[in-house]
């Protein structure tokens, strides 16, 4: 078991893969058919392409605020990819690759961040929320969802993610200690990338790792290098199988960099050194991935030329489907608020439509 | 987009409620008229100002 | 066999009762298990059906409705407990932000069929924050139901209606008359609907508008002020959001006056909505102003001041009285 | 030497004018210090005051004011930052229950000069969350004050006045017209009072009553409606509790017509407390309901649908008309 | 350095004295003098004094709900006597021993519990917060009390107390996180009393201890024997110490038990087995510390009959003196909500005065 050769009070990595893509320890190399391997490698692809695609939307003034996710592929794709299809994604809001893993529909990612609640409409079938901006507020129903798994005898695990930031929040704790307590089925997945906004992990909390806050809450935590992909899957896959055999959540810190802005909104010179990003470039966890699958002749350069046009056309006709194409519709303002629309809220819409049909 | 408007066409009159403003019915205390004697000639037969001042008028002239 | 209840005798056979029915509906909260609640609304709950479905939870009001909301998305029916009304604020971030919302956010997707109960109103004498009447808080708040039942009848009935409604209802208990009185309740599980108000009095001369513990001290003020002539159209709102405007607008066109008798603060109490939607929808019909008798716009006091701050039926009959001679 | 600023800066002069001044008064919150504030507020106060006195902090806004309530008590004048509004709900306990109360349940032993800011409003085109008006919540809970301005001059004034009661400030800024206009503003600290109102246009035939972003979206209805021979008296609030009820009440019993208009949802929004006591202090004036414009009861929609909710100068226009017809 | 000795993560009760008085730790006894010691056993006995009276006041119906502490005299007193007299005392509610030492007038304590916010008007001078009811919010306080002397340069310590429910709540997480990444002067005394009213210790968190919490915020843990005085004096000193010399907070597990209700209104034999209560009755520790003194000669049955009747004289004499003559002003009721009475405040004030004269 990695959580007990881990200590989570010191500051030591779990790492299968090197920055050059060498393998540390060859023995944790998961047992992936190269099509896994592909299809991994692909989805953070397709993630990163999609960040990239819409940044130069935003700069282009057809996109509104945005969150990428560029350099924490590996966390989110190596992450999600631990849960079968019948557990539970509880994403915060920067986890497209999560979102890609978990088979959410391009395009209701791109409705949200273009401001049409639509996009939270995670389709049927789907076990999924949506994005949750209050933060850690969503660890909360992480938590109630492994219970209810729990009281129904069901063996779904679920897999829910919050910032370092967000470890801060006073539903982290709790979410954290129901979970302990009712031994709920959840894995909690720390994406630390250094900062919240521009505030820096040491300034967040006085503690050594963040995986060490698992031990105020009982249950096994483990610091991993959140850029190898490797390393993030098997310390997931590991909590979730725990979780799955009833014995309880775990705190998965995954150690990342967020390589880009906070938002579209934000101008991260203001608050780090460019040495700093340059100097986590090449920790890149598509290009170390990239490595190893180059040198163990899994990926060639044509396939990855092709795959990246495929994904970008994909992109680029997702967004096109919907750009100017979403404004909400009037009655959908009012709709969604109760099975049954009260009388207030129907006379507060007809007012409303026929304002605008210039009536009374 | 106000809902203040009254849509008494659909109501069955109620015991004799007159409509009218705060301002008609203090207008009416003050001149000594009896608003529910007064025909109002307002939107549904509100009782307007004008129809205050004329029957204090009227009963003015059947004084004189 | 006479089933002679009082009002929390009356959420305990509403839980029972649905609980047997309905096995997605599951009961938590801060001792409402091995102790069956401070009030004993829960009491007998675990033993009859299971430490799965009825317990303790960790003294963290932000988790309990938290984890009310993943509950409700992964198929059941939470029925959580708030200790106190004054309890609820540390969980005001999940109830506004997602309890609120969930549906409205996720286009449908997600409904939470979930009920917030809390102990609300003051009177009985207790510690700071136990005195809490902030329903307008919840009522401004769209996404919520807010119900306040003030009978033993209407406890079981709308609690009921509550737990099976699709959409989350705060569910507020007068505890200041928790035990005041019983009330024959139909034995087997029965509903009543929210968002109707109910007709405790009729009258013809001024609609008083009330809820919770307030409807019997209006009824005591009622008593008082038909010995001098005045017959007052009592309503009891019972759900404070969305509210039955339909049944106090019809009766303020016939009374052409209006009284709102409520427990919290006047300043954006419920009773400013009231008077507004009077305003908009029988303004015609007025003879006096809409007024309101309300607690002071301060903190509830601790009981050596609390007999001030709770509109006594003496106060109300003097503004009854005041309205109608206007 | 010119001072023209917009609102933005207006708060970064107040702040800058009283840190100099006063050396109790510390800033805080999230991504205030180094980074200046997500909208830039607070940009070079750290600079020039010290990372001891104006410093970012982990991301919980229970423990930015919780936090504050210990430094106000222990001599200092905080002034936290919540970064939004709406992320102003997971601090509601410590508003509620120990901002609010501390010097009444003391009696007075612990006063807490305290202000909160929050951005405020929508109309940004903000993620979800981000566009919250829900002044009345904070309106209704008695201890606080809620003050809200709407141009540069007015914000550095308030601010300060802010900064400087004895008593915590809820302070919301209307973010939507941050920058929209500048204004010359006096370069030295100054106090505008708190629960006064401002009479921003006269007028005979109606009285609008409005603050923050609305005033803006008022004053072009205003024109509108002159077109067509109507002349609105326009009233900003600036402070929503303790309102200056006298300023409107006066002017409602000039004109015998009020119409409110804000950005929160309708039901228990301010504008029912301001009917209610126009309802209390003007009825016989009325020649008209007083009559609401505000956002739906609904949650604010996101960018997609954000047009639809605040009142346009366009609606405001037809009800002033509606109302003066009436 | 104790912290350094007791792994909080280990079920290691620091302690000097055993239960019957016997010093396990001959170099751990504070060096107090002999009119010391008797002072503390005599705020252990005011304390328990006035617990009895109140609840046999509260059964012969003269008074309201009360809140006994008996049982955890030792874990109050030992820690609220490591403050100086400028360190800040900031309760929960449950703290009648610490309010002793304190200071705080008997009078305030009974107003207080009698139903008039006067009691919570601590007099000028004593550094001490009045109750909070909403558990673990005053945590929050503490923390922001501490800040404001490192802002101020000034060396007062802050003495802040929760019970093992409230470390479940998120402001108890946000608190000591605070506390420990701004360094504020600030000891966090959790008094674990096994229950949070019907709840028991080990339903509340899935912790071994709840000192191995401390871990989460890189701050020094410790669990003591709560009912040892010598151990939680110690510790708390210790940490008021480390605090007053800059190295941030601290948080102290005192192991206890309370011996009572959780308040008047609440029947323990509903959630908990008399056994239970009979197996911690022994370990009383009034009863320690007095078999502790006897032992070293300090403690005469003399001075203890003379002492019980004097505080009990004490205890009586001020519940009479406020009994029934306890009203709250109705000005008082308006009067301190801000620094001046804001209009619609006067309005109310004058129109129910002029109801009560039976005016308009
Ligand atoms: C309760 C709450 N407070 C503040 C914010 C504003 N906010 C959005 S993201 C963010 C920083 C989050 O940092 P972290 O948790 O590390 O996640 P990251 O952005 O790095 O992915 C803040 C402060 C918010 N969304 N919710
Ligand atoms: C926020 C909040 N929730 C609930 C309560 C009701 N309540 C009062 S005391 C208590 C239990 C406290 O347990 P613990 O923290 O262990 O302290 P103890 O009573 O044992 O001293 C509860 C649930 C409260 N006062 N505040
Ligand atoms: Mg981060
Ligand atoms: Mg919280
Ligand atoms: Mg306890």
């Amino acid at each position: 078991m990695r959580f007990e050769i881990y200590d989570p009070t010191e500051i030591k990595h779990y790492r299968v893969l090197d920055p050059n893509g060498e393998v540390v320890t060859e023995e944790d190399i998961p047992p992936f058919s190269d099509e896994e391997l592909l299809y991994l490698y692909k989805t953070m692809l397709f993630s990163r392409i999609m960040d990239e695609r819409t940044l130069s939307y935003q700069r282009q003034g057809r996109m509104l605020t945005y969150a990428p996710n560029i350099g924490q592929e590996a966390a989110q794709v190596g992450s999600a990819y631990a849960m079968e299809d019948n557990d539970w994604f509880v994403p915060s809001f920067r986890e497209l690759g999560g979102w890609l893993v978990k088979g959410v529909p391009l395009k209701n990612i791109y409705l949200y961040w273009y401001g049409n609640e639509w996009g939270s409409h995670i389709p049927e079938g789907i076990k999924a929320l949506p994005v949750s901006v209050p933060i850690a507020s969503q660890l909360q129903h992480a938590a109630g969802i492994g219970m209810a798994n729990n009281i129904k005898g069901e063996k779904d695990v679920v897999v829910a993610y919050v910032g370092d930031g967000g470890t801060s929040q006073g539903d982290f704790h709790e979410a954290l200690n129901f979970a302990a307590v009712f031994k709920a089925p959840v894995v909690f997945v720390v994406q630390n990338n250094q900062y919240a906004i521009s505030v820096p992990r040491k300034e967040q909390t006085a503690s050594k790792t963040i995986a060490q806050k698992a031990i105020a809450y009982g249950m096994p935590g483990i610091l991993v290098d959140g850029n190898d992909i490797f390393a993030v899957y098997n310390a997931s896959k590991e909590a979730v199988d725990r979780a799955r055999r009833g014995e309880g959540p775990t705190l998965i810190e995954a150690y990342t960099y967020r390589l880009g802005a906070h938002t579209t909104s934000d101008d991260p010179t203001k608050y780090r050194e460019n040495e700093e990003v340059e100097k986590w470039k090449p920790k890149d966890p598509i290009l170390r991935f990239k490595k190893y699958l180059q040198k163990k002749g899994i990926l060639t350069e044509e396939w990855e030329e092709k795959t990246k046009k495929e994904l970008d056309d994909q992109v680029v006709s997702t967004f096109e489907e919907i750009e100017n194409k979403s404004d909400t519709l009037i009655e959908d303002i009012f709709k969604y608020h109760y099975e049954t629309m009260p009388p207030h809220l129907e006379e507060q819409l007809e007012e409303y439509k026929s304002f605008l049909e210039g009536g009374k | 987009s106000t809902e203040g408007q009254v849509v008494p066409t659909q109501e069955k009159p109620k015991k004799s409620k007159v409509l009218a403003t705060p301002v008609a019915r203090k207008l009416a205390k003050d001149l000594g008229v009896d608003i529910t004697k007064i025909k109002g000639t307002g939107p549904n037969g509100r009782v307007m100002k004008e129809d205050i001042y004329r029957t204090k008028e009227e009963m003015t002239k059947e004084v004189e | 066999m006479a089933n002679k209840l009082n009002i929390v005798e009356a959420v305990n056979q509403a839980l029972m009762n649905e609980m047997e029915k309905d096995e997605t509906v599951v009961v938590y909260g801060e001792d409402v298990g091995v102790e069956g609640g401070v009030f004993r609304a829960t009491v007998n709950l675990q033993k009859k059906f299971g430490k799965h479905r009825v317990f303790d939870t960790p003294l963290a009001e932000s988790a309990i409705v938290g984890t009310g909301v993943g509950m409700a998305i992964n198929g059941l029916k939470p029925v959580v407990e708030l200790q106190f009304m004054g309890f609820s604020y540390p969980a005001f971030n999940q109830i506004i932000s997602h309890v609120a919302r969930m549906r409205n956010r996720s286009r449908g997707r997600y409904n939470l069929p979930m009920v917030i109960r809390a102990p609300y109103g003051g009177g009985i004498r207790a510690l700071e924050h136990h005195s809490e009447s902030t329903e307008a808080l919840y009522a401004h708040i769209p996404g919520l139901k807010v119900v306040i039942p003030s009978t033993p009848y209407d406890t079981k009935g709308l609690l009921i209606a509550a737990i099976r409604d699709p959409d989350p209802v705060i569910f507020l208990e007068p505890k200041r008359i928790y035990r005041a009185f019983r009330q024959e309740v139909p034995e087997e599980a029965y509903e009543l609907p929210i968002g109707k108000a109910r007709i405790v009095e009729e009258g013809e001369d001024v609609t008083v508008i009330t809820w919770g513990a307030m409807v019997r001290d209006v009824q005591k003020a009622s008593e008082m002020v038909k010995e001098k002539g005045i017959y007052p159209e009592i309503i009891d709102l019972r759900t404070i959001s969305p509210m039955d405007r339909e049944t106090f607008v019809e009766s303020v066109k016939k009374t052409g006056r209006a009284v709102i008798v409520h427990e919290a603060p006047k300043t954006l109490g419920v009773g400013a909505e009231i008077v507004s939607v009077i305003n908009e929808k029988a303004f015609l019909y007025l003879e006096a102003p809409p007024t309101r008798v309300t607690g002071f716009d301060t903190t509830f006091p601790l009981p050596r001041g609390e007999m001030h701050y709770i509109p006594s039926p003496e106060r109300i009959a003097k503004t009854i009285e005041e309205v109608v001679k206007f």
